[in-house]
């Protein structure tokens, strides 16, 4: 089912457009005129090194950090400057690279909030918690089981996250972008701080997700083995500018690319 | 080995999400019920009703409000005293306006109003954040005190500004006034405390309590996920002040009977409800009440020791029991930075583990 | 001159003058916050402690001024180092509203001892400091401003400038607001706590004398003097919790702000909106920055 | 058998510096009265302290903690602050026990037809309100003068700072001079507002309502402005020595009307000197014997303990409770004999004498002033009666009110 | 192992807020001049290790229970943080605590607080860390807060490099971080070991890299080391080539990696 061709299939019209967006704060250019698309159901990698303008791109689309320069069209209509919950609400949903979860709460309730666009009783009700409320809790909490279920995690259901090892963390990162449904799923370095055998695991979450719910994914992560393995194209940044995009064999083979990016490091993967 | 949840299995996520999903647990709460009201009335006398109890129980009723805002929302706020000012003085209003209407009825109205005052002056929360904010509710502490005391029409006139609580009933019971029996202000109380509270539980287990404390947690994120900080803030800030506004009904209503605007709902009574969350626990509603006990209960404790026990004159005595209240502050706070509730529930888990250490 | 204008240029300096004794309470917050980012709710009354001690050592061994000064502030070091030693190295890395809380604690246990130690009567604080309208300005410009006040506003002179060379970008000016960032990691690179402590809170205890004796001179030394801590929280606000001269800028404006308000407006809608008034005007500058005029920005990442 | 009396004090918190005074005097007349004349009427008197700091909650506690103390239970409650008082009143009149605040309180409990438990001897503010104008209108050479003046009030910002408002409004629209109202906000360290207004508007009078701190720093400012101490007078809480020492020698002339003569020289005073504090049992320091406040202090115990001396002759046994007290308090009568007989002869206070509709008993008040090179106080009028004329109907309304609210029928007083 | 160990752990136990039992006796060595690799899943308690030794466990509520720590032969348990880098100590903290509100160069400065050799020598090693680091150089000037994540990752290391230390503990220093960069912390490492005889213990998931450059190594599993050896055995360990190296069956694609789970040997 992971044949090139089966995926090329499922790979859709262009469902996020972003056109020369620039992005400066004050003196620091953070992205400068950069331009690429995601189609709908693939793997998008972004890649480039420390400090380029990737989790920038990210909050840009995801309406936290609005470009001075640039045009987003999502699902086919041009976006105005839009705070980040609505974007949340037309179904972008991310993890993020210093992990943001709910300290407090616990994984259950962290999963459950990722549901919020999707919950619409009101105070009263839930003063009462009965009822249109009580069963509305059932139906969403059922199905963030599922996404508990598929993530494996049902043995830190209850635990508050902020006493979770980081790799777990990770995970119910990903847990709560997953239970919002969401079209676009924004992932900035989903792996870092994993070791193998955890990062085959969330390659497996990442890959299923794609598959069976048609997700879209955009991908931050400096792992080429995992990048190149996933991903369907991917766009190269440095220093805020877009230096290659296209499929992982060609940005691999890319001079510039080695010369920004991998260098050495890329060797290990050969010779591991 | 009394004390576990094993074989207690969830068959269904109501169940799971059950208040006490622990038989032992639940168990426990329904005595402190039954005994709360059914053995403690027909022993209560003045003294217990005025200076323990009902105290207690409107500070709890203020104590579960400020919780909903700085516990669970994160928003920290001084100006608890000026919104129990706000639910006292509509009491005031409503109750020489309308006599006859039922107490409880009133107490709600009272909350509503506060509801309103408190969500406007929780407007400036969206743009400012954590001390900044705290501070700034002190605005809102002094200027409703300062308003209360200079507009004549909020204590119709009269030529101090003082307020009287006239006799009122519920149910026909009379619960305010002089000739109301301690047992029933004491009951009416109660009974408010537990209901709101019970709501109070409710709303931060569902939807709206993960977003406030989504909030709480990391306000940035939560908008990402799809919190709207705009709903989410105003809302605490009006169920708090709801609270809030039902407790200054009860402590002006049935404890105080009479209030004056800069004396009662001064800002330290502000801080004292801020104490009590954080003593109990913040984002707990156990914590509330535990907070509330400790406050009310310590002072009263360390007097009757220090002049009834130790023969202290009343003054030294009042010295120290100032100190040592603020030394056994900062020894809970030690011991436990996450309030007495947490310290409860640390012991649980040991129970649970009984015998074994881990 | 015309009198009204006369007499609007008088409010405005007298409020001036009131500003400078607010932002000599307020330094001692923003120092400490600065510094370990605690509001320490406790600094009014450590004002008042200080005040107390000084008057007492004074009346009880006869000391001279500048001798009682000095041994208040070997206690006021003293009181920082018990701080330290029973309160903060327990709480370390904990939410500030913990730390904050800590310091009612504080606030409490530093008031009753002092209750016990010096009583709870009016003391007249008199270290020489001159008081009363400055003659020469009334006589000659009719012009009414309270000498004490003109000295009050030297000492907050120098004392801000020898705190701001004492946070430049000092090895331990920089220790410091790292430690106000980020306790574990200040303790991971080696910075000791306990000496920042100490160090900080003995410093905040010598600005709380210093403010002790120019409210103390001001209106006797009793319970009240604590309660001044209420007037320097607007101005605290308004310059941000952790700038030095925003407690000055924020005074001043604090000051001529509620002054204006209270003899203009108040007569209108009623008198004794000082109180408020400064609260709400600090607040509508938070609106505009939420950090206030001169606080260190408040980072919003993921 | 023992007579409880309670006394609600505030030796901590802001305004301790005004209630330490009080309390010394309670306790040393009481201890006088138990170990020189065996109680009263051969019941010995048991004084109890509660500490409230001020604060009304714990007035509450304080009240039922006391009530209910030794076999006679409270016989009489002194609240010892505006707001604990009416916070007691509804609650005392149900308990059955008389509260006698002096010269504190609600103005309008001297109606004792719908107030009967509570007392307000000597003398209310409203009294004092008028009290004070009638000396000013004496200064300026009768009240026809008094057209087109400016009297400021400078008040504490609380139901007792209102106090007098009213009654100088009323006074105001017959006697035509305009008033002038300066709030000061809790605790008032920071008056520079409020005396800049009198340094532009020059008031000839600025009359004072003030409490705490608030003094010290409004006699100072006053002086620093340089206005002239003489025409600035305070009600009787704004006139002890600590209010005037911090302002130093500037504060010479200041003036405060008071109902309670102060200094040391009245016997019963010398011999609490030489009974108590040469015996070293006295309860504060010497030197505070005969302070204003002290006097004050002892003003209210000796009218506590006449009024239950009263009570138990009247009903021929000591066994009385609050119901008996209260009655020993509506009939008490202290004239000038029996001032001698106390030992305060010689115009200590005012004569008193309580009735069923007149719980006030007096309303005169005297003006005192302050010298600071000798620093004490010296009566500068003998006892100015109150307008009666014009406080009673503003007191019948204020108490009908009050009786309306809480659907009170008034008894009457025949 | 040469001579004597300049770090030593001794079947330590760690409790975090009295209930949560996470190290279970822990034991490990690191010998002067070495450098020696701490692996292990998610959760297997290397970050708490690396806190037991530099006693940043306090801060968090967590204590050692039993056992002991030695750091060039002295107990350290009970003393501060501060003393253990007086001595030479220093632990990067996993996650990039960065002093937010202080520049890049001032973060960096903070790291020389415990240093007494005067401002020349101090800017020296800036300029040293400049040279590994020259995107630092580039953000010198603008918040800590507002850097990528690999900026401050980068300013974390190098803050630590700041106190000339003889011993660093290195909690993850390659998460977040660039394939080249990757590389450049190892070499980096390497060259202090090397040139300056600074000895590291690396708490690692890029086992590869790890072993690579490391002397010895630790694996450790939920609270226990449940093997340990030189860099080289562990290596061609079968075990550890299947879970931590993945080159069991030659070099497989992400893609293919089988849903089931799959026992390790030594757990049972
Ligand atoms: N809010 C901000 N204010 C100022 N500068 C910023 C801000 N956000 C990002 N930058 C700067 O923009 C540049 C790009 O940052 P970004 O986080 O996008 O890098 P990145 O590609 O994610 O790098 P990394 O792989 O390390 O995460 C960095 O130099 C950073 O310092
Ligand atoms: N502050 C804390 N309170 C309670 N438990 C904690 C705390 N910190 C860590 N733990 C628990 O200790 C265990 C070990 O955590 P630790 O961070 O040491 O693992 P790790 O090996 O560093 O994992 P990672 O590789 O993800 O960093 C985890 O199960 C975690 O749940
Ligand atoms: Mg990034
Ligand atoms: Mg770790």
């Amino acid at each position: 089912m992971h044949t090139p061709e089966a995926r090329a299939r499922r790979i859709g019209e262009v469902i996020l457009d972003v056109q020369n967006i620039t992005l400066r704060f004050g003196g620091v250019v953070a992205n400068s005129n950069v331009s690429f698309d995601i189609r709908k159901g693939e793997i998008r990698a972004i890649i480039g090194p420390n400090g380029a303008g990737k989790s920038s791109m990210l909050n840009v689309i995801n309406g936290f950090y609005h470009p001075q320069e640039g045009t987003i069209t999502w699902k086919g209509k041009a976006r105005t400057k839009m705070q980040p919950h609505e974007a949340a609400a037309t179904g972008i949903a991310r993890t993020f690279q210093n992990i943001a979860l709910f300290r407090g709460m616990s994984t259950l309730d962290n999963i459950m909030t990722g549901r919020v666009t999707k919950m619409k009783r009101g105070l009263l009700a839930h003063a009462l918690h009965w009822g249109p409320a009580l069963k509305e809790e059932i139906e969403h909490r059922s199905f963030v089981e599922q996404v508990i279920d598929f993530l494996e995690i049902q043995h830190i259901r209850n635990v508050p996250v902020g006493r979770l090892p980081y790799g777990l963390q990770k995970r119910v990162e990903l847990g709560r972008a997953l239970a919002a449904e969401p079209e676009l799923l924004l992932l900035d370095e989903p792996m870092a701080g994993m070791n193998l055998e955890e990062k085959e695991d969330m390659s497996r979450f990442i890959l299923d997700v794609n598959d069976e719910f048609g997700t879209t994914i955009a991908l931050i992560e400096h792992d080429m083995g995992v990048v190149m393995d996933l991903s369907d194209r991917v766009v190269v940044l440095d220093h805020g500018s877009k230096i290659a995009d296209g499929t992982p064999e060609e940005v691999q083979s890319d001079q510039r690319v080695i010369d920004a990016y991998l260098g050495v490091a890329h060797d290990d993967e050969e010779e591991a | 080995m009394l004390y576990r949840e094993t074989g207690q299995f969830k068959t269904s996520y109501p169940k799971d999400q059950a208040i006490f999903p622990i038989a032992q647990d639940k168990a426990f709460i329904l005595l402190v019920l039954a005994v709360a009201f059914l053995a403690v009335p027909p022993f209560i006398n003045d003294y217990y009703a005025k200076a323990i109890l009902i105290p207690f129980l409107s500070y709890t009723m203020a104590a579960i409000g400020l919780n909903i805002l700085v516990g669970y929302c994160g928003q920290i706020s001084l100006g608890t005293g000026g919104f129990m000012a706000v639910g006292a003085f509509a009491t005031y209003k409503l109750m020489t306006s309308f006599p006859g209407l039922d107490f409880a009825l009133i107490v709600i109205l009272a909350g509503f109003v506060t509801a309103g005052v408190g969500a406007l002056f929780g407007l400036p929360s969206l743009r400012i954040k954590g001390f900044y904010l705290a501070v700034a509710t002190l605005a809102a502490q002094f200027f409703l005190v300062w308003l209360f005391n200079k507009v004549g029409w909020f204590y119709n006139y009269s030529p101090t500004g003082q307020i009287t609580a006239p006799p009122a009933t519920s149910f026909g019971v009379l619960v305010t006034g002089p000739e109301a029996s301690p047992a029933a202000g004491y009951l009416f109380c109660l009974a408010f405390v537990c209901v709101f509270a019970l709501v109070a539980k409710n709303l931060t287990r569902g939807n709206i309590g993960r977003q406030w404390m989504a909030i709480r947690d990391m306000d940035i994120a939560a908008e990402l996920v799809g919190v709207q900080p705009l709903k989410a803030k105003l809302s605490a800030f009006a169920v708090s002040s709801f609270f809030i506004g039902m407790a200054g009904a009860l402590y002006f209503g049935v404890w105080l009977g009479a209030a004056e605007p800069t004396e009662a709902f001064g800002i330290n009574i502000s801080f004292l409800v801020l104490f009590m969350i954080i003593i109990g626990g913040l984002g707990s509603i156990l914590g509330s009440f535990l907070g509330a006990a400790f406050m009310v209960l310590l002072p009263i404790v360390l007097k009757t020791v220090m002049v009834d026990g130790m023969g202290l004159q009343a003054v030294t005595a009042k010295h120290f029991e100032i100190l040592l209240l603020g030394v056994l502050i900062i020894f809970f706070l030690i011991v436990e930075p996450h309030g007495l509730a947490r310290l409860w529930s640390t012991v649980k888990e040991k129970l649970r583990l009984w015998p074994f250490p881990y | 001159m015309n009198p009204d204008v006369m007499f609007f240029f008088e409010t405005v300096i007298s409020g001036l003058m009131a500003g400078v004794m607010y932002a000599l309470v307020a330094l001692g917050f923003v120092l400490i916050f600065k510094a370990s980012g605690v509001f320490n709710f406790a600094q009014g009354v450590l004002a008042l402690f200080a005040a107390l001690t000084l008057t007492g050592v004074m009346e009880k061994f006869g000391l001279p001024a500048w001798a009682g000064i000095i041994v208040t502030i070997l206690v006021m070091i003293a009181v920082a180092w018990l701080v330290e030693r029973l309160v903060l190295r327990h709480l370390v890395n904990q939410e500030p509203i913990i730390l904050f809380m800590a310091t009612i604690g504080l606030a409490y246990v530093i008031e009753g001892t002092g209750d016990i130690l010096w009583g709870s009567n009016v003391k007249v604080l008199d270290i020489g400091l001159p008081q009363g309208a400055s003659d020469y300005l009334l006589d000659s410009f009719n012009l009414y401003v309270e000498k004490l006040e003109i000295v009050a506003a030297v000492t907050a002179a120098l004392l801000v400038a020898v705190l701001a060379v004492f946070f430049q970008k000092t090895r331990i000016g920089r220790a410091l607001r790292a430690v106000a960032d980020d306790h574990q990691a200040a303790l991971s690179v080696g910075i000791s706590l306990r000496t920042i402590w100490v160090v900080v809170w003995s410093v905040a205890g010598i600005v709380a004398l210093v403010a002790g004796i120019m409210w103390g001179t001001k209106s006797g030394v009793q319970f009240s003097l604590s309660l001044i801590a209420l007037k320097a929280l607007p101005v605290l606000i308004l310059g941000g919790f952790t700038s030095i001269p925003g407690a000055i800028v924020g005074g001043l404006i604090i000051g001529v702000g509620e002054k204006i308000a209270e003899i203009y407006a108040g007569p209108i809608i009623g008198g004794a909106i000082e109180n408020w008034f400064a609260y709400m005007l600090a607040l509508a500058f938070l609106l505009f920055r939420p950090q206030g005029l001169f606080g260190e920005k408040i980072i919003e990442r993921v | 058998y023992e007579l409880t009396v309670p006394l609600l004090t505030y030796r901590t918190g802001p305004y301790a510096p005004s209630g330490i005074p009080v309390a010394n005097a309670f306790s040393d007349y009481f201890t006088l009265l138990n170990e020189k004349y065996g109680g009263i009427e051969g019941a010995k008197i048991n004084y109890v302290e509660c500490e409230t700091a001020y604060n009304t909650q714990q007035g509450v506690e304080c009240y039922e903690n006391v009530k209910n103390m030794g076999e006679s239970g409270a016989l009489v409650i002194n609240p010892f602050s505006t707001g604990i008082t009416y916070q007691l009143i509804p609650k005392a009149s149900e308990d059955k026990i008389p509260i006698l605040s002096m010269g504190y309180g609600r103005t309008s409990a001297a109606d004792g037809s719908v107030f009967p438990y509570v007392f307000n001897l000597p003398a209310h503010y409203w009294s004092g309100a008028t009290v004070i104008m009638k000396y000013i209108a004496d200064k300026e050479g009768g009240q026809a003068n008094m057209k087109g003046k400016k009297v400021a009030l400078v008040y504490h910002n609380s139901a007792y700072g209102k106090e007098p408002i009213r009654t100088l409004e009323t006074i105001a629209k017959d006697w035509g001079y305009d008033l002038m109202l300066l709030p000061v906000d809790h605790p008032g360290q920071e008056q520079k507002a409020t005396w800049l207004q009198i340094r532009r508007d020059r008031p000839d009078w600025v009359v004072m309502w003030g409490w705490g701190v608030m003094n010290q720093v409004a006699v100072k400012e006053a002086a620093s402005i340089r206005y002239p101490m003489d025409r600035f007078i305070g009600i009787w809480w704004s006139g002890s020595e600590n209010d005037v020492l911090p302002a130093g020698k500037d504060a010479t002339g200041y003036q405060a009307a008071t109902f309670n003569a102060p200094g040391t020289n009245f016997p019963l005073i010398q011999e609490i000197l030489t009974e108590l504090y040469d015996k070293g049992k006295g309860a504060g320091e010497r030197d505070g014997v005969g302070d204003s406040l002290y006097n004050r202090g002892l003003l209210n115990a000796v009218a506590t303990a006449e009024g239950l001396r009263t009570a138990i002759k009247m009903h021929g046994t000591v066994k009385i409770r609050g119901e008996q007290a209260r009655d020993g308090f509506e009939n008490l009568v202290i004239d000038n004999k029996r001032w001698e007989e106390l030992g305060l002869g010689g115009g200590f206070a005012p004569e008193i004498k309580i009735a069923c509709n007149n719980h006030e008993g007096s309303g005169a008040a005297a003006i005192q002033q302050w010298n600071a090179e000798t620093g004490e106080w010296t009566l500068v009028t003998d006892w100015i009666q109150p307008m009666s004329d014009v406080i009673q109907p503003l007191l019948k309304a204020d108490a009908e009110a009050y009786a309306k609210e809480n659907n009170i029928t008034p008894r009457d007083c025949k | 192992m040469t001579d004597a160990p300049i770090l030593k752990i001794n079947n330590i136990e760690v409790i975090y807020n009295h209930v949560i039992l996470v190290l279970k006796g822990v034991s490990l060595e690191v010998p002067k001049k070495g450098i020696v690799a701490l692996l292990g899943a998610n959760g297997a308690g290397k970050t708490t290790t690396l806190k037991a030794v530099s006693n940043l466990l306090k801060s968090e509520r967590g204590e050692v229970t039993k056992g002991s720590i030695e750091f060039m032969g002295e107990r350290v348990e009970d003393l501060s943080p501060n003393d253990l880098v007086k001595r030479g100590c220093i632990q990067v903290m996993e996650g990039r605590h960065c002093f937010e509100h202080l520049t890049v160069e001032e973060n960096l400065l903070t790291g020389a607080y415990t240093r007494g050799d005067g401002r020349a020598a101090i800017n020296d090693d800036l300029e040293k860390v400049y040279t590994y680091f020259p995107r630092l150089k580039e953000r010198r000037r603008s918040l800590a807060g507002y850097t990528s994540g690999g900026e401050q990752q980068m300013c974390a290391i190098g803050r630590a490099l700041m106190s000339k230390p003889s011993t660093i503990l290195l909690d993850e220093p390659s998460m977040g971080l660039a394939p080249q960069l990757v590389a450049e912390i190892f070499e980096i490492v390497r060259e202090l070991n090397d040139k300056e005889g600074v000895s590291f213990l690396v708490a690692e998931q890029n086992t590869n890299m790890a072993l690579r450059y490391a002397t010895y190594g630790y694996i450790l599993e939920n609270g226990r080391v449940v093997l340990d050896g030189d860099a080289e055995a562990l290596r061609n360990n079968a075990d550890v080539k299947e879970f931590y190296l993945g080159v069991s069956e030659g070099k497989k694609s992400f893609r293919d990696v089988k849903s089931y789970r799959r026992r390790k040997r030594w757990l049972n």
